[in-house]
C-alpha cells in the first residue's frame, strides 16, 4: 500500500532519500532544536539524505503526520509516543533514541509547604492522563490524598493547556501546577516556588521526557538513514552538553525565528539544571508511568513489547566506545 | 412665471408652501424637480394636483408629508407632528402583515384599544371592497387590490390632512366611482384638507374644489383654477366634462411645450 | 395546431432547466411524498458519502488507524452512544451553547440595532464589529481568565465575543438594505423612534436577522467548541473537551464519532433555522420560485 | 402663522430622533468636513478604549505580567513592527488568507448558486451546509494532514472549510430572496438558465452575498490563525504561530500586540467589503436611510 | 355563462387560450382565478382585455407569457420558446441596472452586436420620452417614468406577440396620447398581436381590434366586441367614445352584479 509517501523517494531507491523530522519550537527538544540549528543533523545524513524540517506546538498533529506519511521520524514526549505505539496496535513507531529527561516539576503558591497543605487545592497538569497528570495523581495516592477524574477528591486537578497555566496562576485561579519546563521557570518567574521536582520521585533522577521515534516503514526502507539521524542526535546531544552557552544561544534563536521573538535567554539559563540531556530514553521510566496510569485507573495496560528499537543507538555508541544502553 | 395660489390670509392654511425648492442629487447630476412652488391649503379644502409625468407631484408630497426637506423655501403643516397623511404612488404594504394587519397598524401606532381596532379594520376593507380579504397576503393580491389597501391603511390614519398620490390609478372606473363617493363622504365628515394628485382630469374635476396645474421640470405651478360644480358631482357630467376640458387644454399646451 | 406552436397545459410538464424555475403550486404532493422526496436526497447523500469512505478504506490507501472505516467508526458511535460520557457531555455544551448564544443575541441585536441607525457609533464602531469577528477565540483566553477566572463565564466570554459581531453584522446589513420606501411608509403612518423600529425595521430585516443568526451560531459553536478547553470543570465532560481529548490520544474512531455527533447537532439547529426562514418566506410571498 | 403649525425649512432642522432617520442629501458638506465627521467618531473611541485600559491598569487590579498597560504594549507593538519576523509573517499569513478565500470563494459561490437552485441538492445537503459548518477547524486536522500531508495545501483546505459553508449560505440566503418579480421579468426577457443566474439572481442577490463574503472572511481568517500551527514551517514565521507562541510563552504585551495586528487587518478588509456594500447600496438606492 | 371567442379556425392563431382555468393556493384558501377561459388572438390582431380589480386580467397574461401554469385547459403561443414579451402591471425594473441597461438587457441576451443594441436603446427611449435618462437608476425616477422605462423594456424584446398590463396606468393624458401612437406605430409596424389590459375603456377604444370584458371572480369571458373605427383613431373621437360608453355600460352591469 501507500509506500510512495512514506518518504520523498517516488522511484524506489534511486535519487536522494529525504527525511522528514518533526520537533517542538521547546527547551525540552533542545538537541533537536541544536542539531537543526547547528546543522549537526545536515552534516551526519550527508549529501545523499536531504532533511526537511517540520515544526509542532503539540503532539497529536505529529502523531498525525507520522500516521498520514507525513512525517518519518520526530522528536516527542513519552505520552504520545505510547498513543502512537497502542492504536497502531503496536506497528507504527519505534522509539530509537532518547534525548532528554527531567524538567517537571509541582509548583505551587508560597504557603504550601508540604503534602498535606495540599488539601482542597487546585493543580493544575497539562492534559488529562498524560505524563505529568499521572505523576501527581501517583505520587498523592503515594502520599494517602485521592483524587479524581473529574476534578473531585482531596486535592482537586484541573487538566488544562500549559500556556493557560501560567495566566491562571497568576489571576490566582489555581494553587499549583505538575508542569514541564520552561513552565516550571515561568511559575516561578511568576511568584511560585518548586514543591516537588520529579526528578526525585525516580530512581537515578531520570526519567523521559522527551525521545526520538521512527515511523516504522521507514526503519524498514531506509535503516541506513535511520542510523545517520541516531548518530546526528548523538552529536547533537555531545554538543549541548559539552557547549551548553552555544546550545542556549542557539535555542533562543531558533526559537524566535519561529515565533517572532527570540525566547528570553534567562528563561533557558534558569531552566536549564533541571534538564538531563541523555541518549538513553529510560524505557523503564515510560513503562512504569504507564504502570502508574493503571493504578490510578487512568488507563488500561499497553502492551509495550517492541516499541524501542535500540539497535541503532548501540552500533553508533560502540563506534564512538560509549557505553551501551541495554535493549528493553 | 411663478404664479402663487393662496386662500385669504385671514385663514391659517392646513397647508402652506412658501417658495419651496428641491434640488434632487449634487453637481452635474442635480435635477431641479421643484422651483418656488407657493401653495396653501385651505382647512377643509380639497385641492387636485395635476401636471405631466415626472413633474415633481410625488415630490411635493413628501415634502409636505415631512418624509424629505425642502432644498429651500419653506413647508408648513397646520396641528401637531404626524399631522399629514400620505398615501405613496406605490402600495407600500408590509409584506410580512396580512391586509387586516396593513390597515390596522397605524390604529395600533396610535394606542387604540383592539375591540375597536378590529372593528374599525373591518369597516375601513368594506370601504374599499376587500372585507373578505382581511386574512390575506399582499402578495396575493391583485394590483388593484393593493392600492386599495393601501388607500384603507391611510383612511385608517385620521390625521386633519390627507395626501394622496393616483390613489385610484390602478382602478376600473366603476370601482374607481364608488371609491369616489367614499372618499368624498370620509372628506366632509371628517372635514379633511386633501392634496389629491392625478393623472384622470375628470377625476379632478369631480373631485376637486380647486385643480393646479405644475409645469415639467422643473415643477413649478402655471394654472390653477376653482371647481364650482354642486356636489354630490357625477363624473360623467356635461360641468365636470367641461372643466376637464379645459384643464386639458392648458395641459395640452403645457407638455406641448416640453414635449419631446 | 401548428407545429410551431407551444402548448402549455394544466396536466402538461415542461422539460429542461425551466421546469426547475416554474412554480408548481398546482402539484399538491401527499403529506407521505413531500416527506419522502424531502427525505431520499438526504438518504442517498448519506449513502454515497459511506459509500466512497469504505472504498477509500479498502483501497488500503492509508493504515486503519490513520483512517479508520465506516465499520469501526460506527461501532465506536454505538458504544459511544451508550457511554453517559456522550450524554452528560451533551447536556453541558448545549447548555452552554444555548445561554451562551442568548446572550450573544441579545449584546448582537442591541448592538447591531444601535451601530445601524445611530450614524456617529457606525463611524466609531461600524468596521470594528468585523474586525472582532476575525479576531480568533485563543487571543481572547487570557483576557477570559483575568476577568472572570475558572468560571463557565470565561466560557461564556469567549463564545459571545465570538457570536455577537457575527449577528450584529446580519442585523446591520438587515437594516441597511430594508426598502426606503417601507421606512418612508412606517414613519408615514406614524411609527417613529422605537416603534419605527418594532414594527418596521425589525420584521423588515428579520430575513436578514435570521441569516446572521445562523452564521452566529456557527461562530457560538465553534466558539464553545475551543472554550471548553478553557474551564474543564469538576464532574463536567463536555463534547469540546471529548474532541480534543480523542485527537490528543489519537483516536481517530472516537474522533469521528464526535465529529458526526457534532454534524447531527449542526443540522437539528439548522433545521430550525430553517424551518423559520421558510416561514418567513412564505409570508412574504418569496417561497415559491425555487419550489420549495 | 399659528403656533401649532409645523414648520420645515429648506435650513432649518429637525430636533430629536427623526433627525437621524431623515434624508439628507441637501447638506453637501466639504470633503474635508466628511472625512473628519467619519473619522472622529473613531478616534473618540480609539482614546476612550486607550484610557479605561490603562485606568484598569493604574487601579493596580491585576499584576503588570498579567495584564500590561497601554504604555508596555504599545512600545512592545512599536518595536515589533520594526522587527521582519512581523512582516515577514504578515505576508505568509496574508498570502494564505488570499490564496484560501479565494479558493473559498469559488467553492462557496458554486455550492450556494448549485444548493439554491436544484432542489434534490438541497434537500441532501442544505442543512449540511450550516452543520459543516458548525465543525472546529481542529476536527479536521487529522483529515488535513491525511489528505495533504504537511504542505501548505492542508492550510487551506482548513480555511476552505471553514469559509465557503458561509459563502455557501449567504449565496443560498440572497437567492431566496430574490423578488420573484425580477426573476419573473428576467425570464420574461429571455434570461434562461445560465443567463437567469449571470443577469438577474445573482445580481438581485449581491447584496446578501456580500454579506455572506464578509462572515466567510471571519471563518476564513479564523480558521487561518488555528490552521497555521497544522504546518509550522521553520523558514516561515506566520501571524497565526506568533500568536499561539506569544500566548504560550505567556508574553501578554506581546499577544495583545499580535491581537492590534490582526484588528487592524480586519479593520482595513472590513472597509474593502463595506467600499463594496456602499458601492451596492447607492446603486440600488438604498443609502440614504441611515444618511450613510 | 362561458362564452367563447374565437378567430375563424383557418388561421392558426397567434395566441390561443382553450378552457382555461386557474386555481391559486389549495383547500379552503384556494381562489379561482380564471374559469374556464377561451379565448384566440389573431396574428396582427390587437385585443384590449377589460374588468373590474381582481378579476384574473394579470393572471392571464401571466399564463400565456408562460411565467405561470394553468391549472387546466391549455395555453398555446405560436412561434418558438419565447414569443411573448409581457410588459408588467409594476414597473419591475432591475435596480441595479441604469435605465439603458435595463433597456439594453433583452437585446444583449438576444445576442445582438453592441453598437446596434446602443443605437437601439437611443430610439427606445426617446421613443418612451426618456433620452435624457439613460444614465440614471430607477430609484431616480417618477412612478411614471419607471412605467415608461418598462414599456421600452418591453418593446426591446421584439416578439411577435405583446402583452401589456395597463402600461399606460401611471401616466398623464397627454403623455398617454403620444405614446398610444407609438404603440400603434410599432404595432402596425412589427405585425404584432397584442393582449392589452386597461382601465381605461376610452383607450380600449382607442387602441383595439376587440375589447373582451372579463367578469369578476372567478374570471370568464362575459362580452366580446369589435372595434371597426378606421384608424388612425382619435381618443376624443365620437366613435369611440360611443365604444367606450357601450362597454361602459356592459361593466357597470357586471360590476354592479358583483360589487358588494
Ligand atoms: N430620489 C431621486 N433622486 C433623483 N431624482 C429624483 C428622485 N426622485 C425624483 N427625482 C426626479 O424628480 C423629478 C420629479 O419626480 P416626481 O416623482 O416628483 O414626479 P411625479 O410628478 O410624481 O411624476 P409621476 O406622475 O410620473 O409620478 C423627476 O424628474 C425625477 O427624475
Ligand atoms: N399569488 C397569488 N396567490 C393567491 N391569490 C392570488 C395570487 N395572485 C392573484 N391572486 C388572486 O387572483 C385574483 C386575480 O388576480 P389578478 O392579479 O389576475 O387580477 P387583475 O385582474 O390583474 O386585477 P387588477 O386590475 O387589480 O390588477 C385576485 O382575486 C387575487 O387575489
Ligand atoms: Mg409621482
Ligand atoms: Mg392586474
Amino acid at each position: 500500500c501507500g509506500d510512495g509517501e512514506s518518504s520523498a523517494t517516488a522511484g524506489g531507491d534511486s535519487g536522494p532519500v529525504t527525511l522528514r523530522l518533526g520537533y517542538f519550537p521547546n527547551i525540552t527538544h533542545a538537541p533537536a532544536v541544536v542539531g537543526v540549528e547547528k546543522g549537526i543533523f545536515a552534516e551526519k545524513l550527508g549529501s545523499d539524505v536531504k532533511l526537511e524540517t517540520k515544526t509542532f506546538n503539540a503532539g497529536p498533529a505529529a502523531i498525525e503526520a507520522i500516521f498520514s506519511g507525513a512525517l518519518d521520524a520526530t522528536y516527542i514526549g513519552p505520552n504520545p509516543t505510547v498513543n502512537a505505539f497502542s492504536k497502531s496496535k503496536g506497528e507504527a513507531v519505534r522509539v530509537v533514541s532518547g534525548a532528554a529527561s527531567g524538567g517537571v516539576a509541582l509548583v505551587v503558591k508560597p504557603g504550601i509547604d508540604s503534602v498535606e497543605d495540599l488539601r482542597g487545592k487546585k493543580i493544575a497538569t497539562p492534559q488529562l492522563g498524560n505524563t505529568q497528570d499521572v505523576a501527581i495523581r501517583y505520587w498523592l495516592k503515594e502520599k494517602g490524598l485521592t483524587t479524581t477524574k473529574e476534578g473531585g477528591g482531596d486535592v482537586k486537578i484541573v487538566p488544562q493547556e500549559n500556556a493557560q497555566t501560567v495566566e491562571t496562576f497568576g489571576s490566582g485561579a489555581i494553587d499549583g501546577a505538575w508542569v514541564p519546563e520552561p513552565f516550571v521557570s515561568r511559575l516561578v518567574n511568576a511568584g511560585g516556588k518548586v514543591l516537588v521536582d520529579e526528578r526525585d520521585l525516580w530512581p537515578d533522577r531520570k526519567f523521559v521526557i522527551t525521545n526520538l521515534i521512527v515511523s516504522t516503514k521507514f526503519l524498514k526502507a531506509h535503516p541506513d538513514v535511520v542510523k545517520k539521524l541516531v548518530e546526528g542526535q548523538v552529536a547533537a546531544n555531545d554538543f549541548v552538553n559539552t557547549r551548553p552557552d552555544e546550545a542556549q544561544q542557539a535555542i533562543s534563536q531558533h526559537i524566535g525565528k519561529i515565533t517572532g521573538k527570540p525566547l528570553d535567554l534567562k528563561l533557558i539559563k534558569q531552566a536549564w539544571p533541571t534538564l538531563e540531556f541523555l541518549n538513553d530514553p529510560i524505557a523503564s521510566s515510560l513503562k512504569a508511568g504507564l504502570d502508574h496510569a493503571v493504578a490510578v485507573q487512568l488507563t488500561q495496560p499497553v502492551d509495550l513489547d517492541g516499541l524501542y528499537d535500540l539497535s541503532f543507538l548501540n552500533d553508533v555508541l560502540k563506534a564512538q566506545g560509549k557505553p551501551e544502553v541495554p535493549q528493553p | 412665471m411663478t404664479s402663487t395660489t393662496t386662500t385669504p390670509s385671514s385663514v391659517t392654511p392646513a397647508v402652506a408652501l412658501d417658495g419651496v425648492t428641491k434640488v434632487y442629487g449634487r453637481g452635474a447630476q442635480a435635477v431641479l424637480a421643484l422651483d418656488g412652488v407657493s401653495l396653501d391649503v385651505a382647512p377643509g379644502e380639497f385641492v387636485c394636483l395635476v401636471g405631466a409625468s415626472g413633474c415633481g407631484k410625488s415630490t411635493l408630497l413628501n415634502l409636505v408629508a415631512g418624509l424629505d426637506r425642502p432644498s429651500g423655501g419653506q413647508v408648513r403643516v397646520a396641528g401637531s407632528e404626524q399631522s399629514a397623511g400620505l398615501m405613496f404612488q406605490e402600495p407600500a404594504l408590509f409584506p410580512w402583515l396580512t391586509v387586516a394587519a396593513n390597515v390596522e397598524l397605524p390604529l395600533r401606532l396610535r394606542g387604540l384599544p383592539r375591540a375597536e381596532r378590529k372593528e374599525r379594520v373591518a369597516e375601513l376593507l368594506r370601504t374599499v371592497h376587500l372585507g373578505e380579504f382581511g386574512g390575506r397576503r399582499p402578495h396575493e393580491l391583485s394590483g388593484g387590490m393593493r392600492q386599495r389597501v393601501a388607500l384603507a391603511r391611510t383612511l385608517a390614519l385620521d390625521t386633519p390632512v390627507l395626501l394622496m398620490d393616483e390613489p385610484f390609478g390602478a382602478l376600473d372606473a366603476m370601482t374607481r366611482d364608488i371609491l369616489h363617493d367614499e372618499l368624498e363622504r370620509i372628506w366632509s365628515e371628517r372635514q379633511l384638507s386633501v392634496l389629491f394628485v392625478t393623472h384622470n382630469v375628470r377625476e379632478a374635476a369631480r373631485l376637486a374644489d380647486r385643480i393646479i396645474l405644475l409645469s415639467s421640470r422643473p415643477g413649478r405651478i402655471i394654472y390653477s383654477t376653482r371647481v364650482d360644480i354642486p356636489r354630490p358631482r357625477r363624473i360623467d357630467s356635461a360641468e365636470v366634462a367641461a372643466i376637464a376640458a379645459e384643464v386639458t387644454d392648458r395641459l395640452r399646451t403645457e407638455v406641448g411645450r416640453h414635449g419631446q | 395546431m401548428a407545429s410551431d406552436t407551444l402548448a402549455r397545459t394544466g396536466s402538461g410538464t415542461l422539460s429542461g432547466l425551466d421546469a426547475l424555475d416554474l412554480a408548481t403550486q398546482e402539484k399538491a404532493p401527499s403529506r407521505l411524498g413531500r416527506l419522502w422526496s424531502a427525505t431520499w436526497p438526504k438518504i442517498a447523500a448519506l449513502a454515497l458519502a459511506l459509500g466512497i469512505w469504505q472504498i477509500v478504506v479498502w483501497t488500503g490507501w492509508k493504515e486503519p488507524w490513520a483512517l479508520p472505516g465506516p465499520v469501526t467508526v460506527l461501532s465506536d458511535l454505538g458504544s459511544y452512544l451508550l457511554t453517559s460520557a456522550l450524554w452528560d457531555g451533551l447536556a453541558t455544551t448545549a447548555r452552554r451553547a444555548a445561554v451562551g448564544f442568548a446572550a450573544a443575541l441579545v449584546v448582537g441585536l442591541l448592538t447591531g440595532l444601535a451601530v445601524a441607525r445611530i450614524r456617529v457609533l457606525r463611524a466609531a464602531l461600524g468596521s470594528m464589529i468585523t474586525a472582532l469577528q476575525t479576531m480568533p477565540s485563543i487571543a481572547w483566553f487570557p483576557l477570559a481568565i483575568l476577568l472572570f477566572q475558572l468560571s463557565e463565564q470565561a466560557i461564556f466570554f469567549v463564545v459571545v465575543l465570538g457570536a455577537a459581531p457575527s449577528i450584529a453584522n446580519g442585523v446591520i446589513h438587515g437594516v441597511d438594505y430594508v426598502p426606503p420606501i417601507l421606512i418612508r411608509a412606517g414613519r408615514n403612518i406614524g411609527a417613529r423612534g422605537l416603534n419605527l423600529y418594532r414594527y418596521v425595521i425589525a420584521p423588515a430585516a428579520l430575513p436578514a436577522i435570521v441569516a446572521g443568526l445562523k452564521q452566529g451560531w456557527a461562530f457560538a459553536w465553534r466558539s464553545l467548541m475551543a472554550g471548553e478547553l478553557l474551564v474543564v470543570i469538576a464532574t463536567k465532560t463536555s463534547i469540546g473537551a471529548q474532541l480534543t481529548y480523542a485527537r490528543e490520544l489519537s483516536e481517530a474512531p472516537r474522533l469521528i464519532a464526535i465529529m458526526i455527533v457534532i454534524l447531527v447537532i449542526g443540522l437539528l439547529v439548522d433545521s430550525a433555522f430553517g424551518a423559520a426562514d421558510k416561514a418567513i418566506r412564505r409570508r412574504w410571498g418569496v417561497l415559491d420560485q425555487a419550489g420549495n
